[in-house]
């Protein structure tokens, strides 16, 4: 038996041992056990160090609040920095380690900050490290973040996998303790859909470490029945090792589930935790209360404890706090606390009430002092002795630990989430939940019902009356007949006057109320501002034990209530949750979904190097063997197209089906140029325009029929285009008979491109296609040899000759492959979007490099499209405004390169020669830019100011951030054929 | 709200599956209204703290414009109705 | 008082028990020259500046909660000047120069730390975007660098370079950007004012602007009426709000954007790093948290508190550019209100109406704009003119027709 | 030169050949006629009424007067010309057999796969069989229809159906999750 596990005792499984080990030492526990409860077991109180000034420091509490029991969990990638030890799961092969020490936890150099800590009072860094100015970088902040900080981690990739769920319910129970057993039977009984979550591995709560008998039996096997009964209810989930964290609009919970935080050797089948987003139409918050820890001089060296840490490490693990107790206490848990100490047969050094008086009785033989309190505490690395003082008169008292209760606050957090004010009881000294309407209340403790018969109470009335509003006959239950309890009344008591060293109020900040005094001294008195200002409430625990001890020092100080002080503002998360639970399976590859062409299959055989397109993958360029660059590649595609014929997979173009009478008035209102009188069988450009002038996006719109179009839109603007159509179709003009679907995944698209096109489409396309018969711009429904219908569109992005062929998706494949077979005589070749980009670079055609959302019609040289005689369309009316109408605007330009052995890219700016590089002097940018092949030489779209004026004009291409200038020529963006002759061929 | 959206046309559904425009209150001017009419619909918004109405698309779902009734500090979503027939009701 | 390491020394000796408030509490006067309706960032800086470059001290800073209690207390504390427009890009930058200087200005330490921002692109489009941005950071004189891919591995070796969903090719970094302590930015411009003379007015709300003739005369307060010269409205998400009280209708919508911290955790990211897939950003404050945010929740807001589905997608973001983010655990999240402008772009500017002026729309970007933006507002006050660095910061330039948007995204607020 | 052309599943090279069905199981349809239906305006009654499922086709909510309409009876080639005639002019029909896939998910844990991707209650008293609706499935949407206790159809854009596969894998991590070409 290890040197603090009582010989008998707790609902650890004593049978079945685990071994563990901390800081390299090999340890046991028991099956059962939290590792806080067995470092204790093992005699390891010293767990850490403070976060300011270095401070030894053990466990506090025996739950969720912990300030100072953080440890490393874990090893390698699966390292858990910051967990707290009061609530993991003694697992066999848990490996942790200490933090923020060094060399050791034991002999720990950062310790000097602690006697250095009268110079480093709250908020002393914002007076100095300013001198000199270049050291506070250099020097003074390296050595702050070195110092701050608690875990470590260098960031691997996690090897564990994570999962989100949702999961409704008609009542959601926060909490399986009295109140929360109570409320989940109840309405598991009246047939209502239950989850009821627990953040421990057990559920029972406060009966898992009580010792009233309930109904005759110990409260645990009480709450085992209770719990088997829910586990056999179809209606009813049980979620235990699930802590909710938040509580968001609409009653929708965040809790994360720890599904496999209690092993080694983990299932690969199965997430490592799982984030629950529970859609509750009630919920009830079982969440019991807190104990306070006592403010008092050398309150925090390792071995003090709260009380009701203590009677849980007792009842619930085996395991004494300490071989010989002080017992500290402003009202009756101390006494609580006392007896079960008792009880277990451990010593009690002393229980001092700060009451003067009450009718709490201590255990027979132990001293009881009251009207004292402590005033400092001895010991380095676990308490040795308590300063006590009563009246004056101060006596050292030896003892190994300390329990210390300051009186209870219900646990109201999820409660405040949602911006609702805590409310200041006056009776119960705490704040108490705010009416947060009746999809949300507090039970039990929670709601300030201490006594464990008020809890089961509660807890069944507030289930009852959520059956009866959701109209259903509500099923009660009989309450257990409780043995002897206890009510625990205190007399608030914010800060023990008289404190011989630091008392300290945050533990893990070390905040002290020495930093509070400063804090109110020099105007930042201000809850908000002393938070800030001291850091109180900001570390790991957010402030759960501290904050309230906090307010009332404050309270005093400004000599106002603790209700007009107020709180700071509660916020998810209850307790952190880590980054892979809230982000589940949506990272890396599955981040976003991935979009595949239906032509995909056929460029990956056709060697297609791939890319991201948005969502979708676009072949890039198709390299040939022997080719070592991209641009060999594309190069060769862009001559071959030019000279023979090419295709390009252009699926991924969005597409949409546009009916009804009103169908061409609907599009004319779309589109800044005129559609109404465009003829069945012909396809036009189309270029749509923002409500404020700006182009959105261009595509083309083929009518099919009197009252049937055909519109593409760009691949990236697929989707947008959609809802911007529905938003002017539902929103804008209703009245107009129109309807329209997204057919994108419906075809395969492809481009055939080239002198040679049509000669090659021919050899499979059914219908005649010579240029009387399918001149440019035609665009209907052929029948492919073999039968199958497809849609064709003599329309060209190349300057080419060239069709736009699609055919149902599933066909996609075939027809390229045949196209290509027929294609093979004449030299056809696969190309891609880089080869796309030349050729359309080469013909001054723009994509969304141009059309980047600040940009008009006229900037783009398309001013001409405008149907400026049509009565409405989108973004006519501020396409008029001044400032898109100015002379100096940015117009698009070509360029062409005056150095041969320089380039031209993207993002670089222009500058008149001789101009001195400044904002002032900018003259415009180079939006796309290639090497064409065609004319040999690099060339580049630009928005110039005035550039239509400005042809013939040699010009600096500013790319500082490449460290290239090279002179060019400003020219018409149409490099290739101005004339359209091979368009019209 | 900001968590879950009630359709009229498909339920109760969560928040990721709308897209959302903006102030449902500024109606299309006329083509020939005056310039500031036009520079108000498209620019200034009334932006009270309070109720409001705001545009949604059910993007995800039945693909239609609702317009959502709700208060901007507490989240209380007071209705939901598809936008062609709120504009009947302002029409 | 002034700070230094030897006030501390010989205020430790003394139990730190003589310690001055760092600011007055004063009633407020019946009238001032000027009065700034908000005491943020920009309002506290507005106030400080006029008093120390323009010669006006006779000036009130009314705050209806306490200082610093809007954006500037909750933002995500990034400081950088890399902005692409010709509109943004000279004021960013004059923004830049007073950090660099505003601890000894001050007498505060704001600690301005500047790590460097990365700006990460993922696929040839961005690229070009960011080398035109990268270009036109240096048109103006402001260094900037374009990163490859092999360089970013051995500078940050933590990034998905090998399952990313949007590879990572390459990032532009400005090295002079990073971050400061957004708290002791408040204080440090409040303390700067009050010692010039400025009152501040604290838990006084506004609640009415009187005009007489037209002309603004002074405020109604929770504290009574207060008579001014010149009234500077900065208000950040309440501008709607506080303009209606005017007559005024702004181009702005209120959107709540969430920010994050992680648990405390020794130095492991010394960069503020964005992602360009999407729209995360990280850095590591000083005391060790990891400070994070991404794209505003979407809707209009004045909560001040955000939705678990967008928390959801800034940490899938997250993971998705740093896998070794999974195990850190995130201690908070909380909200702010984002005055939305129109074009993503603010507005420093007079208003219609004598007296009256308005600094706001600063989306979710104002907190690196605060000296400049106090600068600029108390020039405009004080001179009756924009300073040359704010001249496009103009409220007509929606009608008028010079947008400046940087997201090319148009009139719809939610998308800047 | 013969023109005879093969369709390619979406899925093709993906999925299929497995060993064996596992307790749950995806099952994706290698052809299905499919069309949208889209009633004219002020005709959703009318559609409807003709639509009323009748064995040959199962008309599924989209959205107003929208509805995915499916047919084990009819051809893709020839279901939306079926559909177009029986409508006449009271709706728009145009054919979607190449642009959805089809997959059926059974078994005793698909209502709880699914929930870990798709936000609407699943309890088969809040969807009971028959009821359609188009939702979202982590990033992206899909119409989904309750066949039965324990089984769902789910009916996606074509380009997305490999992300949803590969989704659905990872939703069904620890359920026993086979995946493959149905067999009729």
């Amino acid at each position: 038996m290890s040197a603090f596990r009582l010989a008998s005792g707790g609902l650890v499984d004593r049978s079945h041992t685990l071994r563990f080990t901390f800081d390299g030492a090999s340890l046991t526990g028991h099956a059962g056990d939290t590792l806080a409860s067995a470092l204790l077991a093992n005699d390891r109180l010293l767990l850490g160090r403070s976060f300011k000034y270095h401070r030894p420091r053990g466990i506090m509490t025996a739950g969720p609040s912990e300030p100072n029991g953080l440890v490393t969990v874990g090893s390698g990638a699966r390292r858990d920095p910051n967990t707290k030890a009061t609530v993991a799961e003694l697992y066999d092969g848990l490996e942790a380690r200490s933090q923020n020490r060094w060399p050791s936890l034991a002999y720990d150099i950062g310790a000097v900050n602690n006697l250095m800590s009268r110079f480093l009072s709250a908020g002393f860094y914002y007076k100095t490290f300013m001198w000199p100015a270049a050291f506070w970088e250099k020097v003074y902040e390296p050595l702050i973040r070195r110092a701050a900080g608690l875990g470590r981690t260098d960031l691997p990739r996690d090897p564990d996998a994570y999962e989100k769920s949702w999961a409704h319910c008609d009542l959601l129970v926060v909490g399986a303790g009295p109140a929360g057993l109570a409320a989940a039977l109840v309405a598991a009984r009246s047939g209502l859909r239950v989850i009821l979550a627990e953040q421990d591995f057990v559920l029972g709560g406060a009966l898992l470490s009580e010792t009233a008998p309930v109904g005759g039996e110990p409260p645990y096997v009480f709450a085992r029945r209770v719990v088997e009964e829910l586990q056999n209810s179809p209606n009813v989930t049980l979620m235990p090792r699930t802590t909710v964290f938040g509580w968001y609009d609409d009653n929708v919970f965040g809790a994360l589930e720890r599904v496999q935080k209690d092993v080694a050797a983990l299932d690969a089948a199965k997430p490592v935790e799982r984030l629950w987003r529970i859609v509750a139409k009630h919920a009830i918050l079982a969440t019991g209360a807190e104990e306070r820890p006592l403010v008092f001089g050398g309150n925090d060296r390792p071995g003090i404890m709260t009380a009701s840490a203590v009677s849980t490490y007792a009842n619930r693990f085996g395991v004494a706090a300490g071989k010989s107790v002080a017992i500290f206490t402003n009202g009756s848990s101390g006494y609580r606390t006392a007896q079960d100490l008792a009880a277990r047969g451990v010593e009690i050094a002393v229980l001092i009430d700060s009451r003067a008086a009450s009718g709490d009785v201590a255990p027979d033989g132990v001293r009881l002092v009251r009207g004292g309190s402590i005033v400092d505490t001895k010991g380095r690395q676990r308490v040795r002795a308590v300063v006590a003082d009563r009246g004056g008169f101060e006596e050292l008292i030896g003892c190994d630990a300390v329990a210390m209760s300051g009186g209870w606050s219900p646990v109201i957090h999820l409660a405040c989430q949602r911006g609702g004010k805590p409310v200041w009881s006056e009776a119960l000294q705490a704040f108490m939940a705010p009416e947060a309407g009746p999809a949300l209340v507090t039970a039990g403790a929670a709601a300030g019902h201490y006594r464990l018969s008020e809890c089961f109470d509660d807890g069944a009335r507030k289930a009852s009356a959520i059956v009866e509003a959701i109209g259903r006959q509500a099923v009660g239950i009989e309450r257990p007949v409780i043995g002897e309890e206890t009510d625990p009344s205190f007399t608030a008591l914010w800060h023990v006057p008289g404190a011989k060293s630091k008392a300290f109020v945050d533990f893990q900040n070390d905040v002290h109320t020495g930093d509070l005094g400063l804090a109110v001294r020099e105007g930042f008195g201000h809850v908000e501002h002393a938070k800030r200002y001291t850091t109180g409430g900001m570390a790991t625990d957010q402030g759960k034990l501290g904050n309230i001890n906090a307010i009332g020092i404050l309270a005093g100080m400004r000599g106002v209530s603790p209700a007009e002080v107020g709180t700071t503002t509660f916020r998810p998360f209850y307790t952190p949750v880590s980054f892979g639970a809230l982000a589940g399976t949506s990272v890396d590859g599955h981040a976003m979904p991935i979009r595949r062409s239906p032509l995909h299959g056929w460029a990956a055989r056709n060697g297609a190097v791939f890319i991201d397109a948005g969502l979708w993958y676009r072949s890039s360029w198709f390299p040939k063997a022997g080719e070592k660059t991209w641009r060999e590649s594309v190069d060769r595609e862009v001559r071959t197209v030019r000279e023979n014929a090419g295709l390009c997979d252009v699926s991924t173009l969005g597409k949409i089906e546009v009916f009804g009478p009103d169908a061409a008035e609907f599009l004319s209102r779309l589109y800044c140029n005129p559609v109404l009188k465009l003829p069945v069988g012909k396809a036009r450009y189309g270029l749509m325009l923002r409500e404020d002038g700006m182009v959105y996006d261009d595509g083309t719109v083929s009518r099919l029929g009197e009252d049937h179009f055909f519109v593409t839109t760009t691949t990236a603007l697929a989707g947008g285009v959609l809802s911007h159509m529905e938003f002017a179709a539902q929103v804008l003009w209703p009245d107009l008979r129109v309807r329209f679907l997204s057919v994108s995944d419906q075809w395969a698209q492809m481009s055939i491109a080239g002198p040679k096109a049509r000669a090659i489409l021919q050899a499979v396309v059914e219908d005649d296609i010579s240029n009387a018969a399918f001149p440019f711009l035609a665009a209907r429904a052929v029948r492919l040899k073999g039968n199958l219908k497809a849609r064709l569109f003599r329309i060209s992005f190349s300057g080419e000759l060239a069709y736009e062929l699609a055919v149902p998706a599933g066909y996609g494949e075939a027809v390229a492959d045949a196209l290509m077979r027929a294609g093979a005589p004449h030299g056809i070749c696969a190309y891609g979007v880089e080869t796309l980009n030349v050729l359309r670079l080469e013909k001054g055609h723009v994509t969304h490099a141009e059309l980047d959302g600040r940009v008009t019609p006229d900037d783009a040289g398309l001013g001409r499209m405008m149907g400026t005689s049509k009565p409405d369309f989108i973004g006519k009316r501020l396409s008029a405004r001044f400032g898109l109408t100015a002379a100096d605007r940015a117009q698009l330009v070509g360029l062409k390169v005056l150095e041969p052995e320089k380039d031209i890219r993207a993002g670089a700016h222009l500058l008149k020669d001789g101009a001195k590089p400044s904002t002032l002097n900018d003259q415009g940018w180079v939006s796309s830019a290639c090497f064409s092949p065609t004319l040999g030489g690099h060339i580049a779209l630009a928005f110039l100011k005035s550039g239509r004026e400005r042809y013939g004009e040699k010009i600096v291409v500013w790319d500082q951030l490449r460290g290239v200038e090279t002179f060019a020529e400003v020219c018409d963006p149409v490099f290739v054929d101005r004339e359209n002759t091979k368009l019209m061929a | 709200m900001a968590s879950l959206i009630s359709c009229p046309h498909c339920g109760t559904r969560p928040k990721e599956e709308f897209f959302i425009r903006g102030d449902a209150n500024p109606v299309r001017p006329a083509p020939m209204a005056t310039d500031e009419a036009w520079n108000d619909y498209v620019h200034l918004r009334v932006n009270p703290r309070g109720r409001i109405r705001e545009h949604w698309q059910h993007v995800a779902g039945c693909r239609r414009w609702l317009v959502v009734e709700r208060d901007n500090f507490t989240h209380e979503v007071f209705a939901v109705t598809d936008a062609a027939k709120a504009g009947e009701g302002a029409r | 008082m002034r700070y230094s390491a030897l006030s501390i020394l010989k205020q430790a000796f003394a139990g730190n028990l003589g310690w001055k408030p760092a600011w007055r509490e004063p009633e407020p006067k019946s009238h001032y020259d000027v009065i700034i309706v908000g005491g943020g960032g920009h309002g506290l800086a507005t106030a400080y500046y006029l008093a120390k470059e323009f010669g006006i001290r006779n000036v009130a800073v009314i705050e209806k909660g306490y200082l610093g209690s809007g954006n500037v207390g909750r933002n995500t504390t990034i400081v950088r000047s890399n902005y692409m427009l010709p509109g943004n890009e000279p004021f960013y930058e004059f923004s830049l120069k007073l950090w660099e200087g505003l601890e000894q200005a001050l007498n505060y330490n704001v600690m301005l730390s500047q790590r460097g921002i990365i700006s990460l692109y993922h696929n040839d489009g961005q690229r070009d975007h960011y080398t035109r941005r990268g270009n036109a950071m240096m048109m103006e004189g402001v260094a900037a660098e374009q990163l490859d891919r092999e360089t970013l591995k051995k500078m940050l070796p933590f990034l998905n370079f090998d399952h990313a969903r949007f590879p990572i090719i390459g990032g532009l970094l400005q090295k002079r950007a990073g971050t400061a302590r957004h708290d002791a930015v408040a204080w440090g411009f409040a303390r700067g004012a009050d010692r010039l003379g400025v009152d501040l007015i604290q838990n006084c709300e506004v609640t009415g602007i009187r005009r007489e003739n037209g002309v603004v005369i002074g405020v109604e307060t929770t504290k009574g009426f207060i008579g001014c010269n010149r009234l500077g409205l900065a208000a950040a998400g309440n501008s709607s709000r506080v303009g209606a009280m005017a007559g005024l209708k702004l181009p702005l919508e209120s959107h709540v954007l969430q920010a994050f911290v992680t648990e405390g955790l020794k130095p492991c990211i010394d960069h503020v790093i964005t992602y360009g897939a999407g729209h995360f950003y990280i850095s590591q404050s000083d005391k060790g948290g990891l400070v994070f945010g991404a794209e505003i929740d979407g809707y209009s807001s004045y909560a001040q508190r955000g939705n678990l589905a967008t928390a959801e997608h800034v940490m899938e973001e997250g993971v998705t550019m740093i896998p070794g983010l999974s195990r850190v655990r995130v201690l908070r999240s909380w909200g702010g209100v984002m005055d939305m402008s129109m074009d993503g772009s603010p507005i420093i500017d007079k208003t219609p109406i004598d007296n009256l002026y308005l600094n706001c729309g600063w989306c979710y970007g104002g907190f690196k704009a605060t000296p400049a933006s106090g600068f600029c507002f108390a020039h405009l006050i004080a001179k009756g003119e924009s300073h040359h660095v704010a001249r496009a910061l103009r409220l007509d330039r929606f009608e008028r027709g010079f947008p400046i948007d940087e997201a090319g995204a148009g009139t719809q607020p939610n998308l800047h | 030169m013969a023109y005879d052309y093969q369709a390619v599943h979406a899925l093709d090279g993906m999925i299929g050949a497995i060993a064996e069905r596992r307790a749950n199981h995806l099952s994706v349809h290698r052809t299905m006629a499919i069309a949208m239906v889209l009633a004219g305006p002020g005709q959703t009654a009318e559609a409807a009424g003709i639509l009323v499922s009748n064995g040959e086709f199962e008309a599924r909510f989209s959205g107003p007067g929208e509805w995915l309409v499916l047919s084990q009876v009819h051809a893709p080639e020839t279901l939306a010309a079926e559909l177009s005639v029986r409508l006449g002019g009271f709706a728009f029909v145009v054919d979607q057999s190449h642009g959805r896939v089809v997959l059926t998910l059974s078994g005793p844990d698909a209502a709880r796969i699914l929930a870990n991707g798709i936000a609407v209650d699943l309890h088969a008293d809040a969807f009971p069989v028959g009821r359609a609706a188009n939702v979202l499935c982590n990033h992206l949407s899909l119409n989904l229809v309750r066949t039965g206790d324990q089984s769902f159809d789910l009916v996606v854009m074509r380009s997305f159906a490999g992300a949803l596969v590969d989704d659905l894998k990872v939703m069904a991590r620890s359920h026993d999750l086979s995946v493959d070409f149905a067999t009729r």
